[in-house]
């Protein structure tokens, strides 16, 4: 090609190596949304096709040259039936099918392992268990199911891994899950993409997805010596959470081992399972969630701990099995002068075998 | 046989018609003073062209920006005000207005045989709500712009940005109500001011297209006014409605504002499904296929417009119990538009037709909005909407049904009417270039986009990874000829205003009643008022008016 | 006809039936009032709002003579409150059935 | 169809008559004119509940979600000015329908006296509703503006909440009773600025009708302003049971 010029040849060369027309699937749940994905494209391009040869072959046949005099026609029901459920009962199979897609990408399995992630303007930051920090990037093993739980510290981000085909917004106060298993090895997009602000395009990154032996060894090259769980109960401690949420009979509020995942008697009536969401919402708006037997007494931390250390606490607690160090910390506080009247429990439960006993019920 | 239907009077003496609306007064006041609904519309038709081409200026610079994958034509958050103030602009200052205010002014009192529209006054204080509106949002794009989006999302709007929000929520408010006060005189002038036999299964569709779009109007828009009225005291006041630290959630305002932007799409659609059952009955010879199921699937897709809206916010975190069931009726609300495609589909059959201009917008128009309403469903589906949605596909969606949609419908209509509206022809051949012009750089510009979302390109960034770039440059160069596409109407409807061959006043042998009147019509339309004794689109009933007015001469 | 161009549709209401109508409007303000003292438990909202659309239902019907009106306007006013009620219906069904859980 | 323009016997007459000064030159009859401005201002209406119906929604929201605080903060709101308001609203609304009927019978003192009685009754409900904003700008209950929450977490504090004998409010929670006070204070605030057009307007009209504009068969301006404010009537009828009434008792 003598007669192009090199910097153009250059991009030429450059765009036809560096494009692509479909993302890859490197997921499990990818080749399921892709199934329905083509099939609807199916229907639409039957569709089109239909309107396309319609309009053209009348064009063609009927036009004033072939056909000077048109035949006046008022319609046909039959016609009309015809294109009213046929349409209608495709929409209605692909409203199915992807209701079904739907809630495949939005329920976690129970042994998803998890992950937290914050978005703030314009930085995502996922927390590991094991007290993993990372910025705009996410380490996770293949073949594993992965749940995200999302939560965004300011405005409406959204996070997106298009080759995963998963995307869930995390909102402002209020968690969201999503989870998927990865099947490739590789590096991934990870997109922001709820428009959030002056530098909404730059809030990107990579999702690396290793082999279960190259992330356990990232895992132990990464670690920044304390667990989630072990920030958690520092906070905990530093709160002192543990001067009300203990074991000791007059303790002003329930103890919190085991208390994830079980149900609890609200004092509003009401039962609710404590999940992530519940554990949040106690922290930082802690009347409405007040368990049955205790005064409304806790403080708002609302404002005063920040979403990660939220994570980090609920974390703790949901691996809180039993009160053994929680004990630890009570009985270190204790040394401290404690003279104020304490508003007594209504419901004083002999402190019996089960410690979370008070006002609760074990799923 | 000839190809053509154009029927002119003998140019050598034919005269535009020495009184007609445009030339009963003069002088700039009363223009600015009129209660004539044809030179309110005439005012729209120039205020919206004005917008437009503002708005496709903006529209430019973020193709340019997005020739290369670096954020170096313009800094991130210029970008943000750029695509910001596009949206705006094209949709409160454009869209919503677009056929309506200036087609449906002009024509609809003149369809039902009337004189004005019911209130002439609140038509004329409509033009000037929306002008004061955009004014204010021009002021606003001026002293900084917004860079909140055109959905004005919560928290970001209300706390996290520094910039017009509050004047360019007014903008929207006032031009809300312009738009309210439109619709309202419509359903009051359809209702009430209708000719003697001209009943409501006689009415040309165009008609019914804008009586659902107008109840559309009336009950949406001051659900919009409400959520800005919120969001404007949130940012001064400090309420706490939109604010998860006060209690409040940033999801309502969604739904508030979104009750009003769905169905302000079907605002925007209608009108222009409108249109092309006029052009395509006109072009065809023929009545339209199916015209009680066209006319109630328009009030179908009023009604059930109404329920959807949440499919905006499917992965936003409402309940998985409304997602089932806002995507259900989604499904639905999709039928209406089938039922019209092939219905104007079927009206072709048997036909006699003719390719003149508007004809060929209109077959653009069935095109693209097919493909725009498919992909819909794939975004009202709520599988596959978690991997589409907030991406280019969605920017190609909308573009489709929008642009390729509306804008190609508004055109079909304004070559199909303009020799109405100013008793002159345009060139027809380079309007049938334009025609085909605009639908190559139109599919140029937005196809691509629809593989950009799925290889899950997110809308609103200025900067991107290299490996879209290719695909980007297709959707530049294809905006380049869409942008020449919509200069060369400008160029030719405006010379033919002067040098443009005498219309006469039928030039289409259309059979609307607005046909049946002098081009450009008398101030009060008709001289006197029509009796309508035949059915809509009944081209018999013009053949034998033709006969009679024939033999009277003779 | 002293009156030729007006009315010929429409029917003036009698003062009687606005008196009648003004009463069982104070009437019901009063109820309600009282209604608010008593301890009905989750019924005290629903009374409360009960006799609120009754008062709401005379005002249309009386003293905007909507009972006197064409079809047209009674549709205009059904079309309303239809509306109204499918924007509180279908926005609360979002927020109720956020507490039902995941699925 | 029943609307449909089918020309009644008066119309036909009136085509025979010589136009009333008041038809506008676009309409056939002037019953046509009535007709379609009659239907424009309902449909103005109906714009108007859709308005009102954002700020419903988000009150009905939040009174689920934030019960308590919500309950808290009506007591704060005084039931005996709300109820003397409903009188004197629906007084209002009695006096005017009787100026339409008055303007129907071509009575023009009659006219002038209900519009006056009309107009005076509405000045006395933004009266009081002034004195009810007062005692809340007094008590810090304005949200935005320094707003304070002690009148919840410590009631004992508060007259009027102890006179109710409310339990203090965690402090989350109490924070909640802003979200309370700004949907009141935006909801009657809106009805507020509703009356205060629909003052300006009555004023306009007592001018006119003692010139007689109304009285000579030229109705449909009163009875579409009577529209209104009935309409505006409505809104408080559920604003009053709605903000004041229903959390009385918990």
């Amino acid at each position: 090609m003598p007669h192009i010029s090199p910097v153009i040849w250059q991009f030429l060369v450059k765009w036809m190596t560096n494009f692509a027309l479909f993302p890859p699937e490197a997921s499990r749940i990818a080749p399921q949304m892709d199934a329905l994905y083509f099939f609807m494209v199916l229907v639409s391009l039957i569709g089109l096709t239909i309107v396309i040869l319609l309009v053209t072959s009348f064009s063609i046949l009927y036009s004033r040259k072939r056909h000077p005099v048109a035949v006046q026609i008022e319609g046909s029901t039959l016609l009309e039936a015809t294109w009213t459920i046929i349409p209608l009962g495709l929409f209605l199979v692909m409203f199915v099918w992807g209701a079904l897609l739907y809630f495949r990408i939005y329920t976690p399995p129970a042994n998803a392992m998890n992950i937290y992630v914050v978005g703030k303007q314009w930085m995502w930051k996922a927390e590991h268990p094991g007290g993993q920090h990372e910025i705009n990037s996410l380490h996770v093993p293949s073949g594993r199911a992965v749940q995200l739980t999302l939560i965004s510290q300011d405005v409406f981000h959204s996070f997106s891994i298009p080759a995963f085909r998963v995307k869930r917004e995390a909102i402002p106060g209020r968690y969201t899950t999503v989870w998927f298993e990865a099947t490739t090895p590789g590096t991934y997009h990870l997109f922001c993409t709820q428009y959030c602000g002056t530098d909404h395009s730059h809030m990107i990154g990579d999702v690396v997805v290793l082999t279960p032996e190259d992330y356990q060894k990232w895992l132990a090259g990464s670690t920044s010596g304390a667990s989630l769980a072990q920030n958690g109960e520092r906070l905990f401690a530093s709160l002192s959470c543990a001067a009300c949420h203990n074991t000791r009979p007059d303790a002003r509020g329930p103890s919190l081992a085991n208390v994830y995942g079980s149900r609890l008697r609200l004092s509003s009536g009401q039962s609710i399972i404590a999940d992530d969401a519940y554990l949040r919402d106690a922290i930082l708006n802690p009347s409405q969630h007040i368990t049955q037997g205790f005064a409304p007494i806790m403080p708002t931390y609302q404002g005063q701990i920040s979403e990660e250390g939220v994570i980090a606490l609920v974390e703790y607690i949901k691996n809180l099995n039993s009160d053994y160090r929680v004990q630890q910390t009570t009985t270190t506080t204790d040394l401290l002068p404690e003279s104020e009247g304490k508003a007594a429990p209504a419901g004083q439960n002999a402190p019996g075998k089960n410690p979370a006993g008070q006002g609760m019920v074990k799923q | 046989m000839s190809t053509t239907i154009i029927s002119l009077p003998d140019q050598s003496t034919a005269r535009v018609p020495k009184v007609n609306y445009l030339t009963k007064e003069n002088g700039l006041l009363s223009w600015l003073l009129t209660g004539d609904h044809k030179r309110i519309a005439m005012l729209y038709l120039i205020s919206i062209s004005f917008f437009f081409f503002i708005g496709g200026a903006l529209a430019g610079l973020i193709r340019l920006e997005l020739l290369t994958p670096q954020s170096d034509l313009m800094a991130t958050d210029t970008y943000n005000k750029v695509f910001s103030m596009h949206g705006i602009i094209m949709i409160f200052f454009f869209l919503v207005p677009s056929v309506p205010a200036t087609l449906g002014n002009f024509f609809i009192p003149m369809m039902l045989g009337a004189k004005d529209l019911a209130l002439p006054k609140v038509n004329l204080l409509s033009w000037y709500l929306y002008v004061a509106a955009g004014i204010l949002a021009l002021y606003a794009m001026s002293t900084g712009g917004v860079d909140t989006g055109w959905t004005f999302t919560t928290p970001l709007s209300t706390h996290y940005v520094n910039t017009n929000v509050i004047t360019t929520g007014l903008a929207i408010f006032i031009a809300g109500f312009s738009s309210i006060f439109t619709g309202l005189n419509f359903i009051v002038t359809i209702h009430k001011m209708r000719a003697p036999g001209m009943t409501w299964f006689r009415m040309p569709l165009f008609v019914w297209a804008h009586y659902a779009a107008s109840i559309l109007m009336v009950l949406g828009t001051p659900v919009l006014a409400i959520a800005l009225v919120l969001v404007v005291l949130e940012r001064t006041v400090g309420i706490g409605v939109f604010d998860p630290a006060k209690g409040g959630d940033p999801l309502l305002f969604q739904h508030l504002f979104w009750f009003y932007s769905h169905p302000a799409v079907y605002i925007m659609i209608l009108p222009g499904m409108g249109v092309i059952n006029e052009v395509i009955s006109t072009f065809s010879r023929k009545r339209v296929f199916g015209y009680t199921a066209v006319a109630f699937s328009s009030v179908a897709i009023a009604v059930f417009g109404f329920f959807v809206w949440a499919h905006h916010m499917f992965i936003m975190g409402v309940s998985n119990y409304a997602v089932l069931v806002f995507s259900l009726l989604t499904m639905l609300v999709a039928v209406p538009s089938a039922i019209k495609i092939f219905n104007w589909a079927f009206t072709l059959y048997k036909g006699s037709i003719t390719f003149e201009t508007p004809m060929l917008y209109s077959f653009g128009f069935m095109g693209l909005f097919t493909i725009g309403g498919l992909t819909g469903v794939f975004l009202g589906t709520s599988g596959t909407d978690i991997h589409l949605t907030e991406t280019y596909f969605i920017v190609a969606h909308f573009h489709f049904v929008m642009v390729g949609g509306m804008l190609m419908a508004f055109l079909a209509g304004l070559h199909f009417w303009w020799p109405k509206m100013t008793g002159r022809m345009y060139p027809e051949k380079i309007s049938q270039l334009a025609a085909v012009v605009t639908f190559i750089g139109f599919n140029f510009t937005f196809f691509p986009q629809f593989v950009l979302g799925t290889l899950g390109m997110p809308r609103r960034y200025a900067s991107y990874p290299p490996e879209f770039q290719i695909l980007n440059v297709f959707s530049t160069a294809g905006a380049t000829i869409l942008g020449v596409g919509y200069l060369l109407p400008v160029l030719y409807l405006t010379w033919s205003l002067k040098y443009g061959e005498i219309a006469g006043n039928n030039p289409w042998q259309a059979t609307g009643l607005e046909w049946q009147t002098q081009s450009p019509p008398l101030t009060e339309n008709f001289i006197e008022t029509p009796i309508m004794d035949h059915e809509a689109y009944d081209y018999e009933w013009l053949e034998r008016q033709k006969e009679k007015e024939v033999a009277s001469v003779g | 006809m002293s009156e030729p161009t007006k009315h010929d549709e429409h029917h003036i209401v009698s003062p009687k039936v606005y008196l009648v109508i003004f009463l069982a409007l104070l009437v019901l303000t009063t109820l309600t009032v009282a209604a608010s003292f008593a301890e009905l438990g989750i019924f005290n909202p629903i009374v409360a709002l009960a006799i609120a659309v009754v008062k709401a239902v005379l005002v249309v019907l009386f003293f905007m003579h909507v009972k006197y009106s064409t079809r047209l306007t009674k549709l205009t006013v059904g079309a309303g409150v239809f509306t109204f009620l499918v924007l509180i219906s279908l926005t609360l069904s979002d927020y109720v059935s956020r507490a039902w859980g995941r699925w | 169809m029943s609307d449909s323009p089918v020309i009644t016997q008066g119309a036909l007459e009136a085509a025979h008559h010589e136009h009333p000064p008041y038809q506008r030159h676009h309409f056939e009859t002037i019953g046509q004119q009535n007709d379609a401005t009659n239907f424009a201002m309902w449909l103005f209406l109906l714009t108007e509940i859709m308005f009102f119906g954002g700020l419903f929604t988000a009150y009905l929201i939040y009174r689920n979600w934030y019960y308590p605080a919500f309950v808290a903060a009506s007591h704060q709101l005084n039931i005996v000015w709300g109820s003397a308001n409903t009188a004197v609203l629906i007084s209002s609304s009695f006096t005017m329908a009787m100026g339409v009927w008055c303007a129907e019978t071509r009575r023009k003192s009659g006219l002038v006296l209900a519009l006056v009685l009309t107009f005076l009754l509405g000045l006395v409900f933004l009266g009081i509703k002034t004195i009810e904003y007062s005692e809340k700008i007094e008590k810090h209950h304005v949200p935005g503006f320094h707003y304070s929450i002690q009148s919840f977490v410590n009631p004992a504090s508060d007259p009027v909440a102890a006179a109710y004998g409310d339990k203090p409010l965690a402090l989350d929670m109490a924070g909640k009773t802003e979200l309370y006070f700004f949907l009141y204070f935006a909801m009657t605030g809106m009805h507020a600025l509703h009356m205060i057009i629909g003052i300006a307007i009555l004023g306009y009209m007592i001018f006119r009708a003692r010139a007689g504009a109304y009285t000579s068969g030229h109705v449909t301006f009163v009875e579409n302003f009577g529209l209104y404010w009935h309409f505006v009537d409505i809104v408080w009828i559920f604003l009053f049971p709605l903000l004041y009434l229903i959390s009385r008792h918990q």
